[in-house]
């Protein structure tokens, strides 16, 4: 339940206000627009980073999704982008290279799963459904690293297409990308988006007012299930080989929660700008700090934290100036 | 409009990131770059690092050494390096950076077979060649790959060496009990000590894997000693060879020999178990003991190589050091032979390679993998490292059978 | 919706208990409410009125007995389906969704409740802006929920609940914490949605406003039902006077005023749970 | 049988380790509602210190228990009070994130203070063991589980007798009503983050007799830590005991199962994670209180 006093508080300094506005999504595709340009740089190094800021930004629309939006803080998202990427391998031994397809079967995949577990572990709140996710996570990685019909711990390879070609997979995690914004600006302001927030902001409240928590939370477990899966399809085609260790790393876990927390969480832009600052920030250390880059990426999460505990897309709105910002920062001190 | 500022940073940061000047010195110039991912920071910080220092005094060797000759121009060698952070796919995204970015000429491997699988994928794609000394898994090596090399004997013959030796000596050892972390590489250097057991005789009593985050294996450790083996083998990392190590003297488990593949050839190994660590076998690439003699170029005696680490980097060279300088001498062989430093020109070269060098034959099967050179057994003898196996390259005599604990 | 006869029993309570722990907080209560009529369901702190409204909303199960409405069991029906029925009530603590706007805050119950499913989202907020004008919140559509004062935020519920289309409506202490003006405005507004149709049942400890809107009035005292029927007639029994007046009442009614006072302190210094 | 009998030893010895590596992430998590993801790092540099001192000064392990203990709990306490204090009520996330980045600077600065290297505690004892009833127990170990009963017992007195022990508890149980009764919670929080890495501290150098030390070597015991809790209850100090011990009976078991699947061998000490976590997933869902914890609202 949200603290009136807490809320009322970010409120007058202007930290409040509902999702979805026009201009950060306007931002958002312009700046869409322009990454469909990266493949002209000719630079595979360019381009793949671009995919991948790509499918973190798609994670943290689907992160956002169950953990912005709707209130449910999961930390086991990595399980479904790792399914989604073992269709794609799945498929390609069975000699079916198409994006199309990997995509396809990895949303429905994913999907699946998520109402599955979602079954059992959306009964469950706050810091308990978080481990539970946490869980699911460390367990899918377990069984698919115990299961030699997936390879095991050695995995999988998946065909590609040749170098002259390569830049399909680019476009491929674009357009997912595309797909996940998309999906976010309009499920917000549809009325979906509304049973989450409610849902988010106070469930038994939610539920008197005809919204049926259950369905509506698996709902949206299912939808950012479905981001993550597509993602991981397009990530493990692009990869050429795919392994419990590279389906199901920790940083596909734990960047996009970053990245959607650094841009604003339960917003439509906030994933999308948190994802390309962050790739930045860590672009940055990795070429000035080789050896301490770990370090400072600590340093930044901790500040990030600290300093901007509603992210960016929050503090541009924040209207009063430092004063208001430095004030916003002692809300929640015990 | 509030957001335009934090899309104009979000851009700008972006923007220095990938423009910020990328290392001047190619080829165009006369040095020769070379690039690798190594894990600086992660759980094979201290891998990464031996492998950097192997790579490392092979260049300042060269460079001091006027260069590398190529048709008559005479090049220095230059190493940039990234941190993969010990990450398959971060791994590769820092060799596409390294080939794309930096125009690097040629790609050193990283640390790991993991890893290495994951940088030759890249190779392969944008045909690079990369010589690797740090992945012995052969799933590397079994993709039909063109542009990757591995100066290393395969994952499965780690442990045969220790096998063979046991074998040879009375009395022979006739059980074995196998464990092995979940990775693939383990998984692999167990399987091949399986297969060569079952091939030669020994009945395999024991083989179960634990999780590569296995905190406390002293229940494999009960149930391995019920099967009262002759050998005990574990394959996995330093961290587990400990663990087992330790936890079979607390549970007083006996045998004839205890094998590793990893972990007595790290100085760690002796260091955190003391005395326990005493008589203890582990297969190796290579030895400062081994007796070759290499060809012009770079230091010709495993003795001097050792000399040259101990001197540079204060500690005795490892295993991990000399293979990783013999990745880099594949290439200073193959460069010369070539006479270019065309990518196609040099891969042909090192398919061709025959040489023989401080470390060993250096020569390539089809699939670009040195099966032809042996592993060691070295083992732990009053805190020494004596090489043991084969015996045409020992300096010592294998101690066995390993007696009890406490007496070791 | 048309008004239906007066004589119709639109929801009946028959032998309801209710049981936490060894603590029986209502037992063997039974009654009708007539549709159409306004039921004022009073009673000291403490008597089971909220419990009630809890079990009739479907929020708790009760331990025994049966809500009947339009002929249909509801003790099983799950929260969120009541209102479909045609039940909605309010919070007696009001549970506003902070960081949503006055105006989406009703329109959640225009999207969601027994009418929702053939709402677009747009006729949603057009029906939540009719209501806001209704009961007079129009004025801080825009604000977030969070902004709002206390009466405000009585009105709020009001609106939610109205926006779900009901045809029983459940008022827990709406009026509470309003000045006298704003009390008969309210009571307007009560009269003004019964005249629509609207049965509403009444938890209110303003006796004043409870006999001036009330067809029938329930008393609940301990948890059991001790007196029913028209306003002065009830309030002029001994049992309620007892009930209401007697000495024990007065010691228990401080020592629940205290409790309650330390409550809300500790809900405004931590609330007890948080969200992301 | 034999082999049983030895598997519940182990399970036990291992399970006292664990008991003490979530007692205070259990309290943190219990008490101020914050999932401490700094704990594994706190963990790892009290068997830093114990090495330290064992290299240094030949300082038995047993014996650098109160200083790794103190030492941490300094460092707890300056945590608390200059950084998370900052976000205490904040949602769950905020806090998780600011000790996962807490984590990464821990570990990543004891990587440049210690590097890489794998390091070990190598007593005159370490590996000695008894034979009881054909169960081998190694004296170590023993000693390790006596130490940590020992800690669940003081913790369990001093939360339960001592003034700051009740003040800690009543703010866990209602936060408004302690702070009515003239708890300073900063000064609470303070207390009870500190004394969770002091005795991080404590399970770190218990760790370090048998497990090796590197700067990552907190991680594993971090996500046990979550198990036992959930499997315990949270902010138990009994939970945290039960929990851990039947956490380590239960994965000593597990590596015993060998289902043969089709073609395959499942070994269940391959996936001693997936069983713990899945035992985990079935206790959250119908206990989510724990084996120990109270049913509350």
């Amino acid at each position: 339940m949200t603290r009136p006093s807490t809320v009322a508080t970010l409120r007058r300094i202007g930290l409040g206000g509902i999702t979805g506005s026009p201009v950060a999504f306007a931002v958002v595709l312009v700046l869409m627009a322009l990454l469909l340009a990266v493949p002209f740089a000719h630079n595979g190094y360019v381009e793949t980073t671009f995919r991948y800021i790509l499918m973190y930004a798609t994670m943290a629309y689907g992160w956002n999704m169950i953990g912005g939006y709707t209130g449910y803080v999961s930390f086991g998202q990595v399980a479904f982008f790792g399914i989604g990427a073992y269709c794609s391998a799945v498929l390609s031994t069975m000699k079916i290279d198409n994006l199309f397809a990997d995509v396809a079967l990895a949303c429905v995949v994913a999907a699946a799963f998520a109402i599955l577990i979602g079954l059992a572990v959306l009964q469950l709140k706050g810091h308990y459904f978080a481990i539970a996710t946490l869980g699911v996570g460390l367990a899918v990685t377990d069984i698919v690293s115990n299961l030699d019909a997936l390879g095991g711990t050695g995995g999988m390879n998946i065909s590609q297409v040749d170098e002259a070609h390569f830049s399909v997979y680019y476009y491929a995690m674009w357009l997912v990308a595309l797909g996940a914004i998309l999906a976010t600006y309009f499920i917000a302001r549809s009325k979906l988006g509304y049973a989450f927030v409610a849902i988010r902001e106070n469930e038994e409240a939610a539920a008197v007012l005809g919204i049926n928590p259950r369905r509506y939370k698996i709902a949206a477990w299912a939808i950012s299930a479905t981001m993550a899966g597509a993602a991981g399809a397009v990530f493990a085609a692009a990869n050429g080989h795919l392994e419990p260790s590279i389906a199901f790393s920790p940083d596909s876990n734990i960047f996009p929660i970053v990245m959607a927390l650094l841009g604003g969480i339960g917003t439509v832009a906030g994933p999308f700008i948190g994802a390309v600052i962050l790739a930045g920030v860590n672009e940055l250390l990795q070429r000035y700090f080789v050896n301490v880059h770990t370090l400072f990426f600590g340093a930044v999460i901790v500040l990030v934290v600290l300093l901007l505990p509603r992210g960016l897309v929050w503090l541009f709105g924040l209207r009063g100036g430092a004063r208001a910002w430095l004030k916003s920062l002692t809300v929640n001190k015990a | 409009m509030h957001l335009r500022p934090t899309a104009a940073l979000a851009a700008l940061i972006l923007a220095a990131g990938l423009a910020a000047p990328s290392a001047p010195a190619t080829a165009a110039g006369d040095t020769i770059l070379f690039g690798s991912p190594v894990s600086l920071t992660g759980n094979l910080t201290k891998e990464g690092h031996l492998t950097q220092e192997g790579y490392e005094l092979w260049k300042t060797y060269v460079n001091a050494h006027g260069g590398i000759k190529v048709g008559g121009k005479t090049y220095k060698v230059d190493i940039k390096y990234y941190d993969d952070e010990s990450k398959n796919d971060t791994s590769a995204q820092l060799a596409e950076r390294l080939i794309d970015q930096d125009h690097v000429n040629f790609l050193l491997g990283p640390y790991g077979s993991g890893t290495s699988f994951t940088v030759a994928l890249i190779a392969e794609r944008k045909k690079i060649p990369m010589v690797e000394g740090n992945g012995a898994a052969e799933k590397i090596f079994n993709q039909g790959f063109k542009y990757t090399f591995g100066v290393l004997s395969p994952a499965r013959r780690y442990l045969e060496g220790i096998l063979e030796m046991t074998r040879a000596q009375k009395p022979a050892a006739q059980t074995v009990a196998i464990t092995a972390a979940s990775d693939a590489f383990s998984q692999e250097v167990a399987q091949g000590a399986a297969a060569w057991a079952n091939g030669h005789g020994m009945k395999v009593v024991y083989n179960n894997k634990y999780p590569d985050t296995a905190t406390d294996v002293s229940s494999i450790i009960s149930a391995l000693k019920q099967t009262n083996p002759d050998l005990i083998l574990n394959a996995g990392h330093l961290q587990d060879a400990l663990l087992v190590q330790k936890g079979l003297k607390e549970q007083n488990v006996l045998a004839k020999a205890y094998g590793y593949s990893v972990g007595p050839d790290t100085p760690d190994f002796a260091s955190s178990l003391g005395k326990d660590a005493n008589d203890v076998f582990g297969g190796a690439q290579w030895s400062d003991a081994v007796k070759y003699k290499g060809a012009p170029g770079f230091i010709a005696s495993a003795r001097a190589y050792g000399a040259a680490i101990e001197a540079t980097y204060h500690h005795r060279a490892d295993y991990h050091n000399a293979e990783s300088t013999a990745a880099c001498l594949a290439f200073q062989y193959a460069i010369e032979r070539a006479g270019s430093l065309d990518p196609e020109k040099v891969r042909d070269a090192l398919a061709k390679l025959d040489v023989t060098t401080f470390y060993g034959i250096i020569k390539f099967d089809s699939r670009g993998l040195n099966v032809y050179k042996p592993m060691v057994v070295n083992q732990i003898q009053n805190g020494r490292l004596t090489t043991v196996w084969p015996t045409f390259t020992a300096d010592g005599k294998p101690k066995y059978p390993t007696p009890p604990w406490g007496q070791r | 919706m048309s008004a239906p006869a007066a004589t119709e029993v639109a929801l009946r309570i028959e032998n309801i208990g209710m049981r936490f722990g060894g603590l029986w907080a209502l037992s063997e209560v039974s009654f009708e409410v007539q549709r159409g009529s306004v039921v004022g369901l009073i009673g000291p702190n403490g008597s089971g009125k909220t419990t009630l409204m809890n079990v009739i909303s479907g929020v708790y199960k009760p331990t025994t007995g049966e809500v009947t409405y339009a002929g249909k069991r509801i003790a099983d029906v799950p929260t969120h389906e009541v209102c479909h029925l045609g039940i909605a009530r309010t919070f007696q603590v009001v549970k506003p969704f902070a960081s949503l706007t006055v105006r989406e805050n009703v329109a959640v119950g225009a999207m969601y409740g027994r009418s929702g499913g053939k709402r677009s989202t747009r006729a949603s907020f057009e029906r939540a802006q009719e209501l806001l004008e209704i009961v007079g919140l129009s004025r801080v559509a825009d604000r977030p929920a969070s902004d709002l004062t206390i009466p405000d935020r009585k009105r709020l519920e009001v609106a939610k609940a109205l926006a779900l289309d009901p045809d029983v409506l459940l008022l827990d202490e709406v009026m509470a914490g309003l000045n006298a003006t704003e009390v008969d405005e309210a009571l307007e507004l009560l009269r003004d949605v019964n005249r629509r149709g609207v049965t509403l049942i009444v938890v209110e400890h303003l006796m004043k406003a409870i006999v001036s809107i009330s067809t029938t009035i329930v008393v609940l005292a301990e948890g059991k039902k001790i007196a029913q029927g028209a306003p002065v007639a009830v309030l002029a029994s001994p049992q309620v006077i007892e009930a209401y007046l007697g000495s024990r009442w007065v010691k228990r009614q401080e020592a629940l005023k205290q409790i309650e006072a330390e409550r809300e302190h500790a809900a405004r210094v931590q609330p007890p749970d948080a969200r992301p | 049988m034999q082999l049983l009998a030895q598997d519940l030893v182990n399970g036990i010895l291992a399970g006292g380790i664990l008991a003490v590596v979530a007692l205070g992430f259990s309290l943190v998590w219990g008490i101020m509602n914050i999932i401490n993801l700094a704990h594994g790092a706190f963990i790892m540099l009290g068997a830093y210190v114990t090495y330290q001192l064992f290299v240094s000064f030949h300082l038995d392990p047993f014996l650098s228990l109160p200083i790794s203990f103190v030492l941490l709990f300094g460092l707890g306490y300056l945590i608390q009070r200059f950084l998370i204090n900052w976000v205490a009520r904040a949602p769950i996330l905020t806090t998780f994130l600011l000790t996962f980045g807490l984590s990464l600077l821990i570990v990543n600065l004891a990587l440049i203070v210690w590097t890489g290297d794998t390091r070990g505690v190598s007593t005159s004892y370490s590996g000695a063991n008894f034979t009881a009833l054909g169960v081998t127990v190694p004296w170590a170990k023993f000693f390790t589980l006596l130490v940590a009963l020992a800690i669940t017992g003081v913790m369990h007195l001093w939360l339960t007798r001592s003034k700051t022990g009740r003040a800690i508890r009543a703010t866990s149980m209602d936060i408004g009503a302690a702070q009515l009764s003239g708890v300073r919670t900063p000064q609470i929080y303070a207390i009870v983050y500190a004394l969770s890495a002091g005795l991080a501290g404590v399970a770190g150098t218990l760790i370090s007799l048998s497990y090796a030390l590197t700067p990552t070597m907190g991680e594993p015991f971090l996500i046990k830590a979550f198990v036992v809790c959930v499997l315990g209850g949270l902010g138990s100090v009994q939970g945290a005991l039960v929990g851990g011990l039947a956490y380590g009976i239960v994965e000593a078991f597990a590596t015993q199962i060998d289902l043969p699947i089709g073609t395959q061998h499942i070994s269940g000490s391959g996936l001693q994670d997936a069983i713990a976590l899945v035992v985990l997933l079935i206790v959250l869902v119908v206990r989510p209180t724990g084996i120990m914890g109270k049913a509350t609202a």
